[in-house]
């Protein structure tokens, strides 16, 4: 006769270490082993969407700057893709160009934390994440040089970006990604053979292929699950089709898969970076001209990229007036964490934090 | 999971941790040593030039949280006078959208960034906390014209000698202790 | 490149599957019966040469007169996209068939659009209140919440 | 004859009735070691804190005191100050109870720990196996303070707590008695005294397998899995505040200096050594011993539950027994004056056995149906 037993229900979070911010799970344990997942958000809701409908198209830039707050200056890219598709509007070459350094700066800042913080969450005591938050710190310098700030840029513009770079930025970035493929081999070294590392990682929480496509994820959720998609080659927006790098992706869609897909779109971002480097038009316009309060023709446009969460879309539909009718967000971030019961049922409490670590959420993204 | 490689991935790794040992630390001692900001900073108060300012209200439509309050009246012909500019820096996000929308150049960010206040009512900016004093200057938040005189920014990119980040190897007792100091 | 199909092309074969589903179609979009959303979702996703595997989003936008559902579908396989459309026109209990089971992505896009709206989703698992807390009075996305 | 004994004859020559001769010294003794003791614990834990901010690129704390020696001082005082919280629902009596629990043995171990020729407060015969029964008894206090708290993380970090502490127990058992058998006495002070070389190049797996024990037992990176805090918050003492949490950290970070120095004692020659007083050398050791768990904290990742039974189970006692076997012959067969002989031995066998293993054993389980 089975001994009667009941379920022990753990509540992680809102204010845990691991959670990546308020985020909530209730977990349903067996001993150590997890029955079942249920993710509770919505404690960082500030209402964006609806703000945004308030707000004339230049202001709901800096609203989208406080959504991935770890890459913001994607999610104004994003943003204002979609209102240039609303609008008509073509962005000048340099303009382009510095989206692109900066969409890919803003990538290796993501991924920077989004390692570190999965480390963090294997246990290794904070050193990797201070290594990584070292070079973090260099693109943020970068980024505070051009715009002034160090966390939400508000830098693009509908039509453009909205100052030049200084002139002591391009040799500033000469020099970060002249010595970043160091850094990312020591990265590698520290971690990447570690048996330990190796045995928490391998084999847990796996997302196969079919179920990774059915819930739509997307990024490096997606690409570990090995479905080579990336939306800057499959649909490539803005000039990244002038840029030849390489998609990675993992075979078997477990934690380490994501975490090593990651680190390989480090390289490729460098291998962007150093290209744009030196296609940059010297001189040149940086923003269309777009005045301030532009009415878009009515209509809808949907303009999406890949941020380095995954596919970050805006829906924005427009009636012809000041400001936009609806800004729809379609944040990676809260599709991948439907795939957290899947990924996590059957392994235990430490490696529910470590599949939660992999997917690399940010809870500004999900609860907008 | 097998331990097939005899622990060399963990060998590597503290080997790794044993080079940063000797590596000068990332941190700086806040109030002791400060780095210098970005000529751009967008600093916690903006500076307000009364002379160039025509009153014409663009600052306010363009900020989006409704913060600027301007109160004009009639002056001379085709010249409004302003009775009350005013802003909220603890409603403010910093955007920066007022600065870039003034047609006049009559509005910039500012280059302070310690601004902490005791009350809430502190935080509201008037007509003469927003002027242009010896303290109280303006980056060159899209305003190149005042990025001549400002300090380089310290970068954690360059090294000691092109002037960024200073950083010493083994900073035991070589600190000058004191606020400010 | 993803293609953006033609709906009026992909309208007509909706419409020989499943008759009367179609309203109207223009050249990115096929709006289609809220009725039949769920037999029309099934079919693009099944059918050979269109395989939409992938949703993209699910959003809804209040147009006062009734609420417009946008579902963005991708097809990973041919890599291209269609934006199908429905419309719910009642606003005191718009009910609305649910694609979670053809595309678990949608689970918690449709509780959003429930939360935000109130839209009802037949056939969703788990139809709760997302973003706000239990107990919130009103829809916020509504265009008369204030 | 220990110091304690030359004090206590002394005594006696003096004409000191014979209780008080015995008292006299055993108190001089006991409180000379708690204060020790305990000023190295704190001189210990800014160590560690300002090493491992080296290791991270930070500085560590270097505000109270000349270069922040005095900030476990005041992290103490602030600890002293702070309101004591018991939550509602707790045990009272086990609440109050299980910081004593474990911060107590901590103190005893340093009853047995030699810092130089007869500085010993009390020469057991069995030495050793004291220290391995003491440090034992922390883990029910944890245990205590896990169940007493009613909170679910801590919960958690107590079942696990148990486990890990009574599986690594038996390698570090059996580690040890290798080197009674070389030694022929379980007495610290004979110990020390037999290292004409130390231990750990004699018997380097029983070396390797006692730190590894030890650092489970201390419960240190990567075994720190009951105060895991990237995952159950802070295990056992999640719902402790002021003074009762500064206990639980005093007696983590004595475990961590008592352990050091029965290592140091046991593997690396204890207070032995050319030119230096043999107290220096003994600290050297002492903090080299416990540098080391310091770099390995900065480092590694931590192990799963399950892993870390399997390496315990399956890994480290298996060889820890071969190990055990080995030495057993070869100290019957070996004669005394070729310990050379055994130390290259040793070396080859570790190198076999550690290849076999890391062939042979897979750690830990998969995934579990639900």
């Amino acid at each position: 006769m089975p001994i009667k037993t009941e379920p022990f229900y753990l509540n992680l979070g809102p204010q845990h270490p691991s959670t990546h911010g308020v985020f909530r799970l209730r977990v349903e344990l067996d001993g150590e082993v997890i029955v079942n997942v249920e993710p509770i958000i919505g404690y960082l809701h500030r209402g964006i969407e609806k703000l945004a409908e308030t707000r004339t198209y230049t202001q709901v830039i800096p609203l989208t700057d406080r959504l991935d707050y770890v890459a913001s200056m994607t999610n104004n890219l994003a943003y204002c893709l979609s209102v240039e598709k609303l609008a008509g509007i073509k962005v000048p070459e340099r303009a382009e160009y510095l989206r692109v350094i900066f969409s890919e700066l803003m990538r290796l800042a993501n991924h920077f934390l989004a390692i570190g913080a999965f480390l963090n969450d294997c246990g290794a005591l904070a050193t990797p994440l201070i290594y990584m938050w070292r070079e973090r710190e260099k693109i943020v310098d970068l980024c505070e040089m051009t715009c002034g700030q160090r966390l939400l840029f508000n830098y693009m513009r509908v039509g453009g970006v909205s100052q030049d770079v200084p002139e002591e930025f391009m040799p500033a970035l000469k020099k970060f990604v002249a010595e970043m493929p160091k850094f990312i081999g020591e990265y590698e070294q520290l971690i990447k053979q570690n048996e330990i590392f190796l045995a928490r990682t391998k084999g847990v929480g796996i997302l196969p292929k079919e179920t990774a496509i059915n819930i739509g994820a997307s990024g490096p959720v997606l690409r570990g699950s090995g479905v080579n998609w990336d939306i800057r080659k499959k649909d490539p927006y803005s000039i990244y089709e002038r840029f030849d790098f390489e998609v990675p992706t993992g075979e078997v869609g477990d934690c380490y898969d994501r975490f090593w897909v990651r680190l390989r779109e480090m390289r490729q971002s460098v291998r962007i970076l150093e290209q744009a480097i030196v296609q940059i038009p010297a001189k040149g316009p940086i923003r269309a001209d777009v005045p301030q309060f532009f009415r878009p023709p009515a209509g809808e446009a949907y303009g999406h990229i890949e941020a380095p969460k995954g596919n970050l879309g805006f829906y924005v539909v427009s009636d012809g007036s000041i400001a936009p009718y609806r800004v729809h967000i379609f944040p990676p971030s809260l599709i991948n964490v439907t795939a957290l019961a899947d990924m996590a049922i059957g392994w235990k409490v430490a490696d529910l934090i470590i599949v939660f670590g992999s997917i690399d959420v940010v809870l500004g993204e999900i609860d907008r | 999971m097998k331990f097939e490689r005899y622990g060399i991935g963990i060998a590597k790794g503290m080997a790794l941790t044993l080079k940063h040992l000797f590596r000068p630390p990332l941190t700086v001692q806040y109030p002791d040593e400060k780095l210098v900001v970005s000529k751009r900073i967008r600093g916690n108060e903006l500076v307000w030039f009364p002379d160039r300012c025509t009153g014409c209200g663009t600052c306010t439509k363009a900020c989006l949280q409704g913060n600027i309050i301007l109160v004009t009246h009639r002056g001379e012909p085709n010249k409004f006078i302003v009775d009350k500019f005013e802003l909220d820096s603890g409603r403010c996000i910093f955007c920066g959208l007022c600065v870039e929308s003034c047609p006049y150049d009559a509005l910039a960010m500012g280059l302070e960034y310690e601004c902490a206040k005791y009350r809430r009512g502190e935080t509201i900016l008037d007509k003469d906390k927003l002027k242009l004093t010896d303290q109280h200057q303006p980056s060159a938040y899209y305003r190149p014209q005042f990025a001549a005189g400002l300090p380089k920014q310290s970068l954690l990119i360059y090294d000691k000698k092109d002037g960024g980040q200073k950083l010493n190897l083994f900073p035991l007792s070589k600190r000058k202790r004191g606020p400010g100091a | 490149m993803t293609v953006v199909t033609s709906g009026e092309d992909l309208a007509k074969k909706i419409a020989e599957a499943i008759p009367g589903s179609v309203i109207s179609s223009d050249k990115t979009s096929v709006m289609v019966d809220a009725a039949k959303l769920a037999q029309v979702a099934e079919f693009l996703k099944n059918t050979p040469g269109l395989d939409f595997n992938y949703l993209n989003f699910a959003t809804a936008v209040d147009y006062i007169d009734y609420f417009e559902l946008v579902y963005r579908l991708l097809s990973m396989e041919h890599n291209h996209s269609l934006v199908l459309k429905t419309r719910c026109y009642d606003r005191e209990n718009p009910t609305v068939p649910s694609i979670v089971s053809l595309w678990r992505g949608a689970y918690f896009q449709e509780r959003e659009m429930f939360d935000m709206f109130g839209i009802k989703f037949e056939g969703h698992p788990d139809l709760r209140r997302l973003l706000t807390w239990e107990g919130f009075k009103g829809y916020p996305l509504r265009r008369d919440y204030l | 004859m220990t110091l304690l004994d030359q004090f206590q004859k002394m005594l006696m020559t003096a004409g000191l009735p014979d209780w008080a001769a015995y008292l006299v010294p055993a108190l001089v003794g006991i409180i000379l070691i708690i204060a020790v003791s305990l000023t190295l614990v704190i001189i210990f834990i800014w160590w560690e804190r300002r090493l491992l901010g080296r290791f991270q690129l930070r500085l560590g704390p270097n505000r109270c005191g000349p270069e922040g020696i005095l900030q476990p001082v005041a992290t103490g005082l602030k600890l002293l100050l702070k309101e004591d919280i018991v939550p509602a629902k707790a045990d009272k009596i086990l609440h109050f109870l299980a910081p004593i629990v474990v911060f107590v043995p901590v103190l005893m171990i340093f009853a047995v720990v030699p810092v130089s020729e007869g500085a010993i407060l009390a020469n057991l015969n069995i030495g050793i196996v004291y220290v391995i029964a003491i440090s034992s008894i922390s883990t029910i206090g944890i245990f205590m303070a896990a169940w007493g708290s009613s909170n679910k993380f801590a919960l958690i970090s107590g079942m696990r707590t148990v486990a890990q502490m009574v599986s690594y127990e038996l390698p570090v058992v059996l580690s040890i008695v290798g080197v009674g058998l070389v030694t022929g006495s379980f007495s610290m002070l004979s110990i020390v005294q037999a290292q004409s070389i130390p231990f750990i190049l004699l018997m380097p797996l029983g070396g390797v397998i006692f730190f590894l024990g030890c650092l489970a037992e201390m419960n240190r990176s990567p075994f720190d899995l009951l105060e895991a805090d990237s995952e159950i918050v802070a295990g056992y003492h999640t719902e402790y505040s002021g003074m009762k949490f500064a206990m639980f950290f005093m007696g983590e970070y004595g475990v961590a200096l008592a352990y050091s120095a029965v290592i140091a004692t046991l593997f690396l020659g204890g207070w032995s050594g050319p030119l230096l007083p043999p107290v220096i050398w003994f600290l050297i050791k002492v903090v080299l011993v416990f540098s080391f768990t310091v770099w390995m904290r900065a480092t590694l990742p931590r192990l799963r539950v399950d892993q870390l039974m399997s390496f315990a189970w399956k890994g480290l006692l298996p060889m820890a027994v071969i190990n055990l076997v080995i030495i057993a012959i070869e100290v019957l067969v070996v004669p005394a004056s070729m310990l050379w002989l055994m130390v290259i031995l040793n070396f080859a066998f570790a190198a076999v056995l550690v290849l076999l293993w890391s062939r042979l054993f897979t750690l830990g389980g998969g995934r579990v149906e639900v």
